[in-house]
């Protein structure tokens, strides 16, 4: 070991732009069950997320408009990125994006088509057609899908501006299931790789970020931790640290034990 | 006074006639600028609120964001 | 979702805290195996840490002095931990951390006693023999054991001011082989637990954490990523993650999805 | 001039007489800040170095810190 | 415990019947990639199996015949189940699927058509087109497919006799990536679920059974195994365990331990 | 592929021997916590063992005879291996075994000696007492220990006619979990290592085999099955195909496809 | 004698003209019972073998089963 | 006719004196094949259950083969 080396340079993390524009988080947060807006609200600052997704909904004509969700959340403050959730049909999805571009924020929808109710599940077939009409209508599309490669490449050649593979089901917690079929995905496509849905916890995202993807979306490891800020919190750095140490470059892995100390230098050794 | 019958996110309202969306809106004590109109499925954007006009029977739909994930 | 809730009051850490001694970081780090002396104090920074072990070995009186690790490390700035590294006695470990004692900068020994040399694998007979003796001299003993719950108890009766059960063995990498393991012993110790050798990437450090222990400490992860001033910076948040996420609970796994919009409101519905 | 042969570090070495762990230290340009000595597996706390006289055959250590883990 | 009562009787299992068609064993395995004829038989003996795939390519004219499968395959002996491998639109799998019809044996035909030539998965789109088309011409379609549930679904409904999805890519052996994914699939389908490709050992296999699926068909395990023969052996009787264990019903899961031999009893206790 | 070249014999594995007695079965089973005698001599039956645990315990002055298990085991029939569960220093569990051994069976004793009730785990320090104590008096001793090497070694060395070590704790069920560590241990001992508690279904078996082992020993996973018997088959298969597939030896793990049909003779190709 | 060129498998080939499914495949001393034939992409079940006649130009494909998994 | 009382397996007992431990298993109907006494902590082989005479407040276990894992 020589004092006179230089560390070699860290290379510096490019920020990460999707359809054009850059973010200054990997970690995209949803705003849904959370139990008050004051704790929503202080898990998205304790998150340091830029980008939080919103559901279009009817107006509820019948109640106070206090659930308004732009009362709570400031358009200037937050990049809303409006998903089409609950849909079950390609046609369905692009008339809710529509709707959804038309209260004025920007041209991104997170789309969803969903196949089954049990599981939430994409209906990749209908995904891939509503991400053609919508991409062809200007829309930056963020395609939800599952985490098939082959309809990965397609949704790049449809037009999606990122694919979104899950890691689990939306709401299980079940964390990354192939980080294999995620892995394959990333190495594959030219587009932003934004895993969705399934991480629960901390090393779920961090070891999402390990391989190699963009970013990652989540919400329910967020909503439903005990104490939604300081998960906020740990997500932020779990980010951080997944990607990090991505760039870093981990060390190999061997079945066979080497010393971190020296192994000569040791007391009562014979002189050769 | 005219009042037209229209549905109004599912449920049949009585509206003072003539209607646009944008007098709907008022009706309805909303603001313009934090939901989205659909008329019979055609999207109504914010400039044209005023010139569109409700008929006896429209479906309507108002929107707005909500939490979701 | 109302507005008016308080969140909850995300509890503060306490900072990790050793034979009464409080550091200001839950990361230990060696100092070995680094490609340069350079590289390896920007890693050291780039961690956080505040304890980095060292190594007791005889001066080389054939080279120059450079390698002289004080000369690298300013000890008013780092919380410099002997290691026993290379012992494979009771006796011998015990020589050597009279030895690193008399340096003169603290009372602190980790304690290794290792049993066999492929895989450095502790020796739990040896290390509880040297723990009683070193204890009884003053010594703030950190054990290095294996995850044997019935070892780690012992070494606590035995008087360890902390125990440091292994997640894989040293420089392997292959990440923490028995999280029950280590969940266990934590729950079932007072004394603080710092997971010691066999992390390989931020991941395993952050899942490490999750299992509520008290600390880490690596090395060969460091050293040995492609560029160990950013895994440096990854492992600090790594930790930083685990542990939050620990304190903030984690949402429950389940094998089914729960939607993160509303399952109501959706357009075209039948009012009641 | 007398000298002693002792082994320091396993390795026979010959130093002036009358020697103490002090002068051997000099005798090898070491700084007794950074290191700790042993003689015939007895260590010699800092103050008592200029108190420890080598004999002929003694068996010395001189240790220090290096990077481990 | 008395030794009046009598045990559960275990419910024999069915046999697995496929398009109408029953088969002595759940083992389905290929005939590609063995070194030699008599080694690729005396696999199939051991496995067990009686469903053999083949592939169906050009003869070569410039070469002798004893390349000719059937003069190795007994075809009163094995059930030859054509594949439609390396075919990349479902217009070339409908081709191969006739051709292999024309042979003479059997309207079954395991569909494949691949979406892409590293990762040998599965092009969804093709296979559900080509699915619908051999189904209306009276084939048995087995169809070949990823662990998505909802593809599955569709694969089903599009007259599928049987679904394949991947344990994991063909001829990687990785084992079974996702067994939730799997067992989704089959507790949603009506039609038998064979896990195809991705199997490595018996342990995957075991495993891969005990989600519930109907079968498994491999070929790479058993061909590149370092003894193919034994191996056959050893998952004619991996795919029998997990089977039965599947139907025996597993004992829970607990992160604490239970004697297994009684508590009380032992010497030197005092009587109440 | 030719006809002519034979294939690779098959090794014929050994007999299990355990102190210089050959053993039919490599499988082990206990005889605890069944519901019924019926239930647990059908799942003796099914599972092929021929070696079966049994405890001692002070005979129930106050009821009838009917529980004492050589009323339903018959000795000649069953090889009867007494252990000391329940045994929480090494001279209780040596008076268990001397009083096992006077039964008259035989000189085979499964030493347990606990450090603590919560886990089961063993006192590695007692076990090694007492199997030195026992070894001395010409003993058999089976030695139930955790994963780890170096005690296993020591065990080995102190007279240990085989070494036990757990997959997870008594009864938890949890499987294996450390594959790392019980290969390690099969690999660096001579005398037979038969893996002991937390085998939880038929895919545990396997796979704990297929590290090398040479053989189970299990109770709990067959005495809470739904149906024991079936369970008991179940593992009998289990235990076969690991063993046999670490016989024939896996093929290699890869994270690309390879297919097992030929890549040429495809319709259409052009001639050369 | 005539001859017919016809493109068998993807190379072209002279056989004796006129020239049937079934004659090909003598021609090339293939068993009938163990390929198919497709003669431009129309598939010649058994029975008809005699009956396809082959012309100039014409594309053949003679198939049979390879281990495959 | 005289009693010991002596301790088996934790329990005070009263049995007829002289006793031996073969005379005590009878005395409980036990068959000597299956179980094994202790008197004491000390083993009773079985060829010697006749030799082993018991004696007031003997600590006595008796013990067997149950089910176990």
């Amino acid at each position: 070991m020589t004092s006179t080396a230089q560390p070699p340079r860290v290379e510096l993390d490019q920020p990460l732009t999707i359809g054009g524009q850059q973010f200054t988080s990997r970690l995209l947060v949803g705003t849904g069950k959370y139990r008050t807006s004051a704790e929503m609200l202080a898990t998205l600052e304790s998150s340091g997320a830029e980008v939080v997704t919103v559901a279009v909904r009817r107006v509820d004509l019948d109640r106070s408009n206090e659930e308004s969700l732009l009362h709570v959340l400031d358009p200037d403050r937050w990049f809303l990125l409006a998903n089409t959730a609950g849909c079950y049909s390609a046609a369905e999805a692009v008339r809710y994006a529509r709707l959804a571009r038309e209260a004025g924020f920007n041209d991104f929808v997170k789309l969803e088509v969903i196949g089954d109710k049990d599981t939430l599940l994409p209906d990749v077939e209908g995904l891939l057609e509503a991400t053609k009409t919508l991409a062809a209508e200007g829309f930056v599309v963020l395609a939800y899908t599952n985490d098939d490669l082959i309809t990965a490449l397609k949704l790049e050649d449809a037009g999606a501006a990122a694919v979104m593979p899950l890691a689990s089901p939306i709401g299980s917690g079940l964390g990354l299931l192939s980080p294999y079929g995620i892995r394959t995905i990333k190495q594959r496509l030219a587009v932003p790789v934004i895993v969705d849905a399934g991480v629960g916890t901390a090393s779920d995202a961090c070891l999402t970020m390990e391989q190699g993807v963009d970013g990652i979306l989540m919400n329910t490891a967020l909503a439903e931790a005990d104490h939604p800020p300081a998960m906020g919190h740990a997500m932020r750095h779990a980010v951080a640290a997944g990607r990090l140490a991505y760039l870093a470059g981990r060390m190999p892995r061997r079945e066979i034990a080497v010393p971190s100390s020296p192994g000569s230098g040791m007391l009562d050794e014979q002189s050769s | 006074m005219n009042e037209l019958t229209v549905i109004v996110n599912g449920a049949s309202r009585q509206v003072p006639a003539p209607a646009t969306a944008r007098r709907l809106l008022e009706h309805l004590e909303l603001d313009p600028r934090g939901v989205v109109v659909e008329i019979n499925q055609r999207i109504i954007r914010r400039p044209q609120l005023d010139d569109a006009h409700l008929a006896e029977g429209d479906r309507i739909e108002i929107v707005h964001f909500v939490g979701g994930g």
